[in-house]
């Protein structure tokens, strides 16, 4: 079958390998039962299964061997991203590598050696803790300050302030510099309220009442533009898995839905959704794809990423409402499977920026495109 | 009603209006609407909801066009339009099966005796109906359902399962369509029943869908109805279900025009975190102004379907334009709003800083089952260029 | 046949019989050769024709009868607006008459004593001269002056210049209020350059090199509210016809074009393709209808009128876009109906005001939408 | 190239890139574009159109993937690739039908006579071939053409009418496909032949279409073409022309993503009448920002296409979902761009006021083109469904 395409790239037969392993450790242990039921999960993720991808070097696998990582390159990264969005895996994954990346790049020596180790043993869950009332992305108008070592001010939307052990705080110092502060969880200062939204995923506002701060990574505003601009491409790379995966299912369910004496997978009106949906697909694989593979080059990406978000957010948001209208009434049903993907794509495409967001940003790069006269 | 876009109302219907929003000030209280939107109670038949409709019932509004002797108070299509559009912009209980589906058909096929057992407690809200249409194998291709009604004596016995009866578990009767001849062309071989909610073998199973609306699996396992319960001649069922859709089709659309508005509304406060109000963006405002424009097309097509039914019309393409530009209209703006909002658009009604309660965001979630239910939008498509267009099936 | 359908108001027998006798002079008189003929013609329309059009009292339909007018609803030249657009009939009907309608409501007794019985008579033939090289709908940055009796400017986007006897010219006077100067076209000061535009219809640039003013409408603001918001309804008449042509025509060629041995119209694809366009247009002639009533009834529909502009233009244009979809190459020759339709929607969508401007209007009008709080 | 959004090319591609904007500095003179523009000559056929294109010959590049027995340099699909974008960006002349269709199949299933005749020919640019397909009854079902060959002695004699067939009047030959099979289902029935575009008994009347671009019809009446210049077997047509063009899959990009560098451009010029830039209005950025992205996107199935071939796969279905949305993509640009323009975006190029020299207008009026001619984007959508997504026929 030909419903997965090739990106456009190049995959080594190890990447290969990780792949299949991915995909075989997600569909064994994290089937969508499983994901449900993380959904009212006191510690909001599958704990063992956590230890187990630790064990299987996919939490170090950015980071510099010297720090216990395996040093391999982000299309690696990009590979386990993809099939984690294909199982809807339900566990910081993405905020602790993104998280353990700023560290790693924005970090001092010390800062690497104390967090990075921890974070391929699975013993840390980072999350980002940036965005306030306000909602938006931005360094600019943040409230949070940092004070003789301390942090004070509420974060809303941090993803899994629940079950993480530290949290990147954006905040301002004394001077009005963007600084991140390494904050660990378990601590009198600081509380983690859950908020309830439509993908049942983790977010919580967090009050941070003078919290002791760990370290503080002095370069806040770099740290904070790699954290979105990383986080956006791992972003665009689960959001392609979702849509690959609902994609399939849709597929599957027409071919063997019969309607009208046969399966409505015959009537052109579904193929041609489907095959909206397929295009949808496709370019958004593509273009996460062909990112990462930019990223693992070490060329600058922020345009891209950017480009990219604003794609696959809105074209997976297309294959999520047209696989819902091709699965008809039985995709409604809250432990339908469609309804999980529907829903869990909200929190990618709304943290970090959502289209809205990304546009601004290409359209503050704009003045320099096509900067000549035409002939 | 209506800040957005007032539909016309023509000088002697402007004391009915009146007299609607007067009663809707009145009983519509916070429990009928909290508890209509808790989705237990299907579309209005909890406790609250019920003494609603009874109330209703008491004016003469759920026969509200049918004849004085069906206990009706024989108003033009034109009151039933206004009430509808009123109703649902209260987000008021919909007045359900019995009065708009079943009344209908019992007054164009019913026995004398159905008239009579059923018509008065219909107009008065004491008899709730729910609808039993839909099966597993049976969703846009309704005529191919199975669930079996076999001849015993003078009983029928129902054997098989519907599933999206969403008011089976509150109803006092079920209006159902089952087969009767398996050996017929699908569409021929279908009757209707009025079966008592809580027949023996009768069982109900709860599922939960987008919306967090609660509907069900039914299962009949050999329940038993009386022959007199059969509607008309047994095998002609087809042919009652559609002519009663033709006649009673009232869309309402002041329901989605409410939710863009609370949106409008909602643009123009303050933001948290203290940012200028959403209308203040361009792009926000932009987004919203196409949807007024979409507003004011749907209140076009929508008065139209009120004039053709006064006319005596049975308008079903009018009506398929209608549903389909609605219908995606709907989604539309559910999506908008919770876009706008950004992060917080992604909050449910449980959580405390979602804006609006988190209704918009419920709306949108919910969404997705407008353009399926009641005949998808592949389907109106097809209805309009074939029947419409009458292009070559 | 059921392909148009009633927009949602009665029409009385005349209307009826003024419809059949509209449709009947123009299939006649006007089929699309002549049209097609038109866009190269000295004249740019046919002058015959519009001699009987006069004496039909097509011309004078709006106008009060003690100037020669029918006096008769608005609803009626709704009737013929709609026929004329789906004949494309090519002449200013639109701009003279609602140009005597504007004479009629903001010119002095006199003033329409002097031109109205012209109009009626189709001695005259007026236009709109209001947008400069700014090409807007805005009476603000009018840099054409009206000084001693004579005027000054260069308009651009003048539709008809070329043929029209008077010209309703935008201006400000000495005190800086905008008045509207009526002009002889056929004079000295006054010279018209023809544009060429897409959809070859005639519109030029016109140079008023201290032209001779006939007459001055001084409340020149209402004036040119009336002219846009007047116009803008008749457009969209005359867009919806132009729609409901089109579709006719593309549901005529699907049920006959046969590819793989059946009626193109046989295929889902081009089924539902149709059935977009009949949603599309059935709507746009349900909202231009019931504004021509609500006009007829003397109501404010300023804001009407730009929600019906900013749905029609959109929508019609969406029923060329798949009209064209549906008939494949035949349909990209340059003397097809298809073609001619597709670009003379372009004049209509863009004078007085393209989408873009109506939904600026309505922006404005919205702080007063959903003014209160929610329950 | 291209300023807008760069397509990677590796570096040891890059002195190949660089020769061929030099060339294309050199020898794509004003007449060369005009001529080409001026729509009257087909893809580049004309006098200074032929000239440019004996220059790419002379450099081997008409041929550039071909071995070199055939005229051709061996260079690879990323070179050609390569070639195809910066040809396409700079509005030259297309390679035409002689080196991307006849040439790699005749080199597949031609006899060593007909390469020998126009191999080297095709790729000097001293033999220009058109295409010979469609007919009006057979467009999208191109497989119903119906113009008879009938064998007679050693020739063959053609009967019948084509239309669209763009560059018949100005080509030396036609590539035309005939059905030698009358009986036969209608796939087996067709073949291939080379015909003299001079021969007695073919006339050609011009027709224009959208964007004022001369095709013809062009009617057969008893040609005759020797037996030698039918391509292979007989009746075995239909298989040639699908393997041919499952060969040489280029879409080059880069036209349309010039004139959104041209919209581009000319929303940030001061407007007529002293107002502010275009590019200032929120909503004129955002939706010139939103095709950026989707520039961007088809960027990344253009260049995933041109590493598959590389790789020797045959990216059939790749050519689909490129080829949909590309062409939906320049619909969007080409409508952006005049309704941006306001009053000025209905301006032709003949009108001295129109932006861009109408450029734009130019492109948008014969856009509705792109979703229909070589295969509609009904077509693709069919393709993706039912070959890639194996949903039943």
């Amino acid at each position: 079958m030909r419903v997965e395409l090739s990106p456009g790239l190049g995959f080594t037969g190890e990447q290969e390998m990780l792949r299949q392993s991915v995909r075989a450790v997600l569909g064994e242990q994290c089937p969508l039962p499983v994901v449900r039921a993380m959904e009212q999960d006191e510690d909001g993720f599958p704990v063992g299964l956590w230890r187990q991808i630790a064990a299987l070097g996919w939490l170090g696998m950015l980071a510099p061997e010297e720090y216990g990582g395996g040093g391999r390159s982000f299309l690696d990264a990009a590979i386990v991203l993809d099939e984690m969005g294909r199982a809807l895996f339900p566990a910081p994954y993405m905020w602790t590598v993104l998280c353990g990346e700023v560290i790693a790049s924005h970090g001092a020596r010390e800062q690497r050696a104390r967090y990075l180790p921890m974070v391929a043993s699975g013993e840390a869950l980072l999350t980002l803790a940036w965005t306030e009332a306000a909602g938006v992305w931005r360094t600019d108008g943040l409230v949070t300050r940092l004070q003789g070592g301390r942090v004070h001010g509420e974060k809303c939307f941090v993803p899994y302030a629940g079950s993480a052990t530290h949290l990147l705080v954006a905040a301002k110092d004394g001077g009005g510099r963007t600084v991140v502060c390494i904050v660990r969880r378990r601590q009198a200062g600081v509380t983690a309220a859950p908020l309830r939204t439509a993908g049942w995923d983790k977010q919580d506002v967090v009050t941070l009442d003078g919290a002791a701060v760990e370290e503080v990574i002095a370069d806040g505003e770099a740290a904070l533009e790699q954290a979105l601009v990383l986080g956006t491409a791992m972003q665009c790379m689960v959001m392609a898995g979702m849509a690959q995966r609902v994609l399939e299912m849709t597929r599957d369910y027409a071919k063997s839905r019969v309607q009208f004496g046969r399966p409505i997978g015959n009537f052109q009106a579904v193929q041609h959704h489907l095959a909206n949906m397929a295009v949808d697909t496709d370019i958004s694989r593509a273009m996460a794809y062909q990112l990462a593979q930019r990223i693992a080059e070490g060329k600058e990406y922020a345009l891209e990423a950017s480009l990219a978000k604003a794609f696959v957010a809105q074209a997976a948001a297309r294959v999520m409402d047209t696989g819902h209208q091709v699965h008809g009434g039985i995709g409604l049903i809250t432990d339908h499977a469609m309804q999980m993907y529907f829903l869990r794509l909200k929190p990618l495409t709304n943290l970090l920026g959502d289209a809205d967001f990304h546009l601004r940003r290409v359209e503050r790069a704009m003045p320099a495109m096509a900067a000549g006269a035409p002939r | 009603m209506g800040y957005l876009l007032d539909y016309p109302v023509a000088p002697e219907l402007q004391a009915f209006q009146e007299e609607v929003r007067e009663f809707l000030r009145a009983h519509l209280t916070r429990e009928v609407v909290e508890e209509r939107q808790s989705g237990e109670w299907g579309n209005g038949l909890g406790r609250h909801g019920r003494r609603f409709l009874r109330e209703m019932g008491k004016r003469g509004w759920l026969g509200l066009t049918w004849p004085a002797e069906y206990g009706g108070l024989g108003k033009t299509v034109m009151h039933r339009f206004i009430l509808a559009e009123e109703m649902e912009y209260a987000d008021a209980p919909q007045l359900g099966t019995g009065p708009s589906i079943v009344g209908p058909c019992l007054m164009l096929y019913g026995s004398d005796g159905q008239k009579r057992e059923f018509l008065p407690g219909i107009a008065r809200g004491e008899i709730a109906f729910a609808l039993g249409y839909t099966e597993p194998e049976a969703g846009s291709d309704l005529a191919s359902l199975q669930l079996a009604a076999r001849e015993d004596g003078d009983e029928y016995v129902l054997r098989g399962q519907k599933i999206f009866n969403t008011e089976t578990h509150v109803a006092d009767y079920v209006w159902l369509a089952a087969r009767t001849d398996t050996q017929a062309p699908k569409h021929k071989g279908i009757s209707l029943f009025i079966v008592d909610a809580h027949s023996r073998g009768l069982s109900v199973q709860p599922i939960y869908t987008a919306g967090d609306h609660r509907t069900n699996i039914v299962f009949y396992d050999d329940v038993r109805v009386p022959r007199r319960n059969l509607l008309g001649e047994p095998n002609k069922g087809w042919y009652y279900l559609a002519t009663a859709l033709d006649l009673e089709r009232f869309f309402p659309v002041s329901g989605v025009i409410r939710q863009l508005e609370l949106i409008i509304w909602h643009a123009k406060q303050p933001r948290p975190g203290g940012g200028s109000p959403l209308i203040e963006d361009a792009l926000v405002r932009r987004r919203l102004a196409e949807l007024v424009v979409q507003a004011q097309a749907v209140r076009s097509i929508s008065y139209r379907m009120a004039w053709l039914l006064g006319q005596g019309s049975v308008p079903n393409i009018e009506a398929s334009i209608l549903k389909l530009y609605l219908r995606e209209f709907a989604q539309r703006v559910g999506r908008a709003g919770v876009e706008i909002m950004g992060l917080y658009g992604q909050l449910r009604p449980s959580s405390a800083l979602a804006p609006l309660g988190g209704e918009v965001e419920k709306y949108h979630r919910a969404s997705p089952v407008l353009t399926i239910s009641g005949g998808s939008s592949e389907i109106q498509r097809n209805i309009i260029a074939t029947r419409g267009l009458e292009l070559p099936r």
